[in-house]
């Protein structure tokens, strides 16, 4: 990753004013001191790159804080199971961590669930018609896990797609908010996320409005959690745009 | 005994008894010890020849069932008729069934049978109506014709050389069926009859009562004459795509009228409970099933639940007993 | 079984507890399960559960392949257009809940257990309670895991590691619902209740799940049958005490689990609930939620892949909020029938 | 430790040579083409049966005869301390080999050439005999599916403890250490099918206990042809005319 000049990482918090209204200024809310220094709605920055894998139809490298990120697509070929017949492709996710991605070797959530997530978070996005009989994979792995995995690992899958040339409807861009008391923290990383009361994750094609992924655990009011929804899509459609930038970078200027 | 899964409370539970006692002292009592388990002996004659006919075996020279089921002897033939069991085809059956493949020539189809059955594009008449070779070309369009999933009509031509079971739909009354739905019931409760298609023109409904134990109750469909057919199908798979396109507004206008899918249902609900309670379902039956949801003014759904399987099984032995009595 | 544990961590305090074989031909011990210690044991193991939950699920649900209940083109649009007029092919209005038949203490060795059957769905769930030691993070509270498993019984396809998938989207949906945020905030079981000494000795909770038969909404069956389940739960309350007061019944702690499911199908302009195997593979999403009886949100998930709009999510919401206080009371009035119905069957016994 | 007591009753105050209650039931899985319950005293399994169907996997298919495939599983609060195993462990593939072969002696295969029948167990309790359970529960779903058999196969299983021959062993019972002796036998044609023994017996003791089992067998086969029985009238008589 030879950092360019062009790739100081963007950030993409989103602005305060849509939710203004639904938060009385309390003093927890602007004393509260986030582990990094961030303030609650504030994102971490975002270092987007496409074409880290050389062997891969695309691949990208996503580094939010402290969660790295690489994701490699194969594709599309040829199904390798025999398949019955299906005018449409096939989309295979596969999520792993390395051992040293976690400070504790068995601290790495469960991969499988997270492949399943993101295969969801994915599937709504591909324009599956367009490549019938085959199969794509993503292979994405977690070098190292700082927080937000899941949206990380879905942003970064999503540019890789792009970079690979797969036909989308749009880009997806995913964010999460947790639910500490009453305040609502963006972009948690790990301590935070360890210590939540609620945890509320979207993924959406910001430029469609569409929402193909959605996840809430914990006790939420229903004002709540639209006040988190417009965060999180605030947020997504910010880093939809960072995501755009990166592509049209490495497309302006290619790999030597 | 199998469970009905049902909650019924106490009166409905003694009902349902009285009913299923009354039923059972109706069936033939002469009957009543021909039923056979597997590996039961099964009494003859053996100074006659006999026949020994399927779900039987002999042992040590006597006749042994292989099949729960009922002892049947037509002359010198025993056999045990089988209840519960998967179909068991014979040459002429009607039957309803899914297609699951494409295959070279021939459609492959899930009928309930031990294995699939095949219905060759040569037994089947083309949308033009036109008896002639088939050609590459037709073959390379049989997806216009069925596609996977499609549920289908046809009758059982037989088992070929080959050990397939091939079926045949050589008439307009046989193909494609639309608007409406598949039901799934054992094929014991289908008697063979010589009229499987069923026109409810009261109700604006057809109900198909496969052999094979599927059964079709859709929106009425005219049967039509080869020059219509032949109108109406060279707009067909224009009309098919454009329908996968087409948005909610349009697709909306396809939809089957409300009140034949109230019928529709209330008729498949009908089946649904004779099914569970596993009485032999005929057209004339579900006709009066259906009857009697309207005349309690029951809405479709409340069909399925407890006190209406109460009511069907003492309707059912009110009929019997009433049949038995004109005997 | 349960108490070969307590030797190891209490050591002191705890002398000898019965094990209790799972025995044979006699019926099964009652649950609730009564522990009375022996005659001759110093401590008395008084015993009583403590799970004081609160939660709501709705659930909708894609199962397997679509093209394992492949439909034609016309029976797609029978369904959606069923859908559109409000009247589904069983006749059921959009918001209608097939019958659920609920069955409790099912499964006698474990500290509780239901099953539950809607339409041809039939799901059975266990509680287990063993004695384990708190997450150093945690140390006032108790742990609960939540398995799922599909058995070959229901689909053919499950065969091997064929329901592996499913398993596992059915465990984390339900998970997600039950145990609430990392600090255990929002969870439909009050893990604290599960404290027995702090930092020391808690209760783990094993709810395991199994599909036995499936056509649709499983995952509204399994939170029905693991609310149920946990409404049977009897769990010892430890105490450290002296006297022996050990005829003393048991108390079994109701946890308000409720679950709902809510889906929407591919017309994308309706919602349903408690869909069919048919009607699911005729759904491009659907939203699980969970609502607790306080009508607040405890867990949500989408499954399947084609996307929402944000404003149809929280219509969905609306809807499944309402849809929630009926099939609490429903579900409420099943289990406690199911639960007078399983003492009947004890004294008989 | 005493399993039979002086006075000559079990741990669970049975005779030695009383079997625990059976319980069977048919048709629990709507969807199968087979199913039923079978209960030993506290074990409990299901099985389903699905087929005679198209063979799913074309590479297995027998010109001749029926392909027929078991998988036995264990459900994760089926014994009394709780293990997560993994699917596919070597005693369920064994177990699965075990009840394959056994219900596969008995079903007339070359009736169904070119089919599949899958036989699935799911045990939900597991107090021993757990492979007895199986079989006759197995058994009980293939006649509920109409799949022609030779006979009914049933099984049943004895042990030797405290110098005494016991029928129907309990988990207790048979995590002993003693011999535990499972047959399954075809009681029409009177053959044995099954005979697995662990530990050590005498040749004249192993004769007893063996003996013991097969009339174990036989009382679990007419209890078993008495519910088939009555499942066939009954589903005659509500199917009517």
């Amino acid at each position: 990753m030879a950092g360019k000049a062009s790739a100081t990482p963007a950030t993409y918090s989103p602005s305060p004013t849509g939710h203004r209204k639904k938060r009385p200024p309390t003093l927890t809310d602007s004393d509260w001191i986030r582990p990094d220094g961030r303030t609650v709605h504030q994102c971490r920055p975002a270092f987007l790159r496409t074409g880290a894998v050389n062997s891969a139809s695309g691949s990208a490298y996503a580094e939010f804080g402290n969660t790295k990120v690489i994701v490699s697509v194969f594709g599309p070929r040829e199904s390798k199971k025999a398949m019955m017949y299906s005018d449409t492709g096939r989309l295979n996710c596969n999520v792993s961590y390395t051992n040293f991605a976690t400070p504790n070797r068995s601290q790495a959530p469960e991969p499988k669930d997270l492949s399943s997530m993101l295969h969801k978070a994915l599937e709504g996005a591909i324009i599956l018609k367009s490549f019938p009989k085959t199969t794509v994979d993503v292979f994405a792995l977690v070098l190292e896990s700082g927080g937000s995995d899941l949206p990380v690992i879905t942003t970064c899958a999503s540019l890789a797609l792009a970079d690979a040339g797969i036909m989308l409807y749009d880009m997806v861009a995913s964010v999460s908010v947790s639910c500490y008391g009453k305040n609502l923290l963006i972009d948690p990383v790990s301590e935070e996320e360890s210590y939540q009361d609620g945890s509320l994750l979207i993924t959406c094609m910001p430029s469609r409005n569409e929402v193909t992924q959605m996840t809430v655990t914990g006790d939420w009011s229903t004002p709540k959690i639209h006040e988190a929804m417009q965060l999180c899509l605030d947020a997504c459609s910010k880093l939809g745009k960072i995501m755009r930038t990166s592509l049209k970078e490495s497309a302006s200027c290619p790999h030597d | 005994m199998r469970d009905l899964q049902l909650s019924l409370n106490k009166g409905q539970s003694v009902r349902l008894e009285r009913a299923l006692e009354q039923l059972e002292s109706l069936s033939s009592k002469a009957n009543s010890d021909a039923s056979v388990t597997v590996a039961d002996d099964i009494s003859v004659n053996y100074e006659d020849a006999i026949l020994k006919g399927h779900g039987t075996v002999e042992m040590d020279g006597r006749l042994v069932a292989t099949l729960c089921g009922v002892v049947e002897r037509v002359n010198k033939l025993v056999y045990v008729r089988a209840l519960r069991a998967r179909y068991k085809p014979e040459i002429g059956d009607i039957i309803v069934g899914r297609v699951i493949e494409v295959a070279p020539k021939r459609w492959r189809l899930e009928i309930n049978f031990s294995q699939d059955a095949v219905l060759m594009l040569s037994s089947m008449n083309l949308p033009d109506g036109i008896q002639r070779r088939r050609t590459a070309i037709d073959e390379l369009n049989m997806r216009s014709i069925f596609e996977e999933s499609d549920v289908i009509c046809a009758e059982v031509r037989g088992f070929q050389h080959d050990g397939c079971l091939h079926l045949q739909a050589r008439s307009q009354k046989y193909g494609k069926l639309k608007k409406g739905q598949l039901l799934t019931i054992p094929p014991y409760l289908v008697k063979k009859r010589k009229q499987h298609f069923h026109y409810l023109d009261e109700y604006g409904i057809d109900v198909i009562l496969g052999c094979n134990g599927f059964v079709w109750v859709g929106e009425h469909v005219e049967t039509r004459d080869d020059m219509a057919e032949d109108l109406s199908n060279k707009s067909e798979p224009s009309s098919v795509k454009s329908l996968n396109t087409m948005s909610d507004d349009e697709a909306e206008e396809t939809y089957t009228p409300p009140e034949t899918r109230q019928n529709i249902c209330r008729t498949a609900n009908a089946i649904r409970v004779l099914s569970t309670l596993g009485f032999m379902i005929t057209v004339e039956v579900v006709v009066e099933i259906v009857k009697l949801s309207i005349s309690l003014n029951l809405d479709v759904h409340e069909m399925l639940g407890a006190e209406f399987y109460v009511l069907v099984a003492e309707k059912e032995a009110e009929r019997r007993s009433l049949l038995t009595k004109r005997r | 079984m349960i108490f070969s544990k307590v030797k190891g961590v209490l050591a002191d305090e705890v002398l000898d507890l019965p094990t209790q074989c799972p025995s044979s031909r006699t019926p099964p011990p009652p649950s609730p399960v009564t522990v009375q210690p022996p005659a001759s044991s110093p401590l008395d193991f008084e015993v009583r559960l403590g799970i004081a939950g609160k939660v709501v699920k709705r659930y909708s649900f894609l199962i397997g392949d679509p093209l394992m209940v492949g439909l034609s083109f016309g029976e797609k649009n029978f369904i959606k257009g069923g859908i559109a007029h409000d009247l589904r092919t069983d006749g059921r209005k959009r918001l209608t809940y097939r019958p659920i038949f609920v069955e409790t203490g099912v499964i006698p060795q474990a500290s509780g257990s239901a099953r539950v059957k809607m339409g041809a769905t039939d799901v059975i769930a266990s509680v287990k309670a063993e004695l384990g030691k708190p997450n150093p993070s945690h140390p006032d509270k108790g742990k609960v895991s939540i398995y799922v498993d599909c058995s070959p019984t229901a689909e053919p396809t499950f065969e091997g590691r064929g329901g592996e998938e499913l398993s596992t989207e059915l465990s984390s949906a339900l998970q997600r619902c039950l145990l609430g945020g990392k600090s255990g905030a929002g969870a439909g079981i009050d893990l604290s209740s599960l404290s027995i000494v702090e930092g020391k000795v808690c209760w783990d909770l094993y709810i395991d799940g199994l599909v036995v038969s499936s056509d649709g909404n499983v995952l509204d069956a399994l939170g029905a049958a693991i609310k149920a389940a946990l409404s049977n739960t009897a769990i010892p309350k430890v105490q450290v005490a002296a006297n022996a007061s050990s005829d003393e019944q048991p108390e079994v702690d109701v946890s308000d689990e409720e679950f709902l499911q809510f889906d929407t199908s591919g017309v994308g302009r309706h919602y349903i609930v408690d869909a069919t195997t048919e009607e699911e593979s005729q759904m491009s999403s659907a939203i699980s939620v969970s609502i607790n009886r306080q009508g607040r949100i405890c867990g949500l998930t989408k499954r399947g892949g084609a996307g929402l709009d944000p404003s149809v999510i929280l219509d969905m919401i609306s809807v499944g909020k309402h849809v929630s206080e009926q099939l609490i009371n429903k579900l409420d009035s099943e289990i406690a029938a199911a639960e007078a119905c399983d003492e009947d069957n004890e004294m008989d016994s | 430790m005493e399993y039979v007591n002086p006075e000559g009753l079990r741990l669970d105050g049975r005779r030695p040579m009383e079997m625990r209650q059976l319980r069977g039931e048919i048709g629990v899985v709507s969807k199968a083409d087979g199913s039923a319950v079978f209960e030993m005293g506290n074990t409990k399994v299901i099985a389903a049966v699905y087929g005679p169907r198209e063979v799913q996997n074309r590479s297995q298919q027998l010109n001749d005869q029926a392909l027929v495939r078991c998988e036995y599983s264990m459900a994760n609060f089926s014994t009394g301390d709780r293990m997560r195993k993994p699917k596919g462990d070597r005693r369920s593939t064994e177990i699965s080999l075990v009840i394959r072969q056994t219900m596969e002696a008995s079903i007339l295969t070359h009736l169904m050439p070119r089919s599949q029948i899958d036989i699935f167990v799911q045990v939900l309790q597991a107090d021993g005999g757990t492979r007895s359970a199986c079989i006759n529960a197995a058994t009980l779903a293939l006649a509920d599916a109409g799949i022609p058999m030779r006979d009914l196969v049933t099984s049943c299983s004895a042990g030797y403890l405290n110098g005494t021959p016991l029928l129907d062993l309990n988990y207790v019972e048979d995590s002993a250490g003693g011999a535990d002796v499972t047959v399954g036998i075809l009681p029409k044609l009177d053959k044995v099918t099954l005979l697995q023994m662990d530990a050590k017996l005498q040749m004249d003791t192993f004769e007893n206990v063996m003996q013991l089992a097969i009339e174990g067998c036989k009382a679990v086969a007419s209890y078993i042809r008495e519910i088939l029985l009555d499942n066939t009238k009954q589903l005659e008589f509500r199917r009517g005319v």
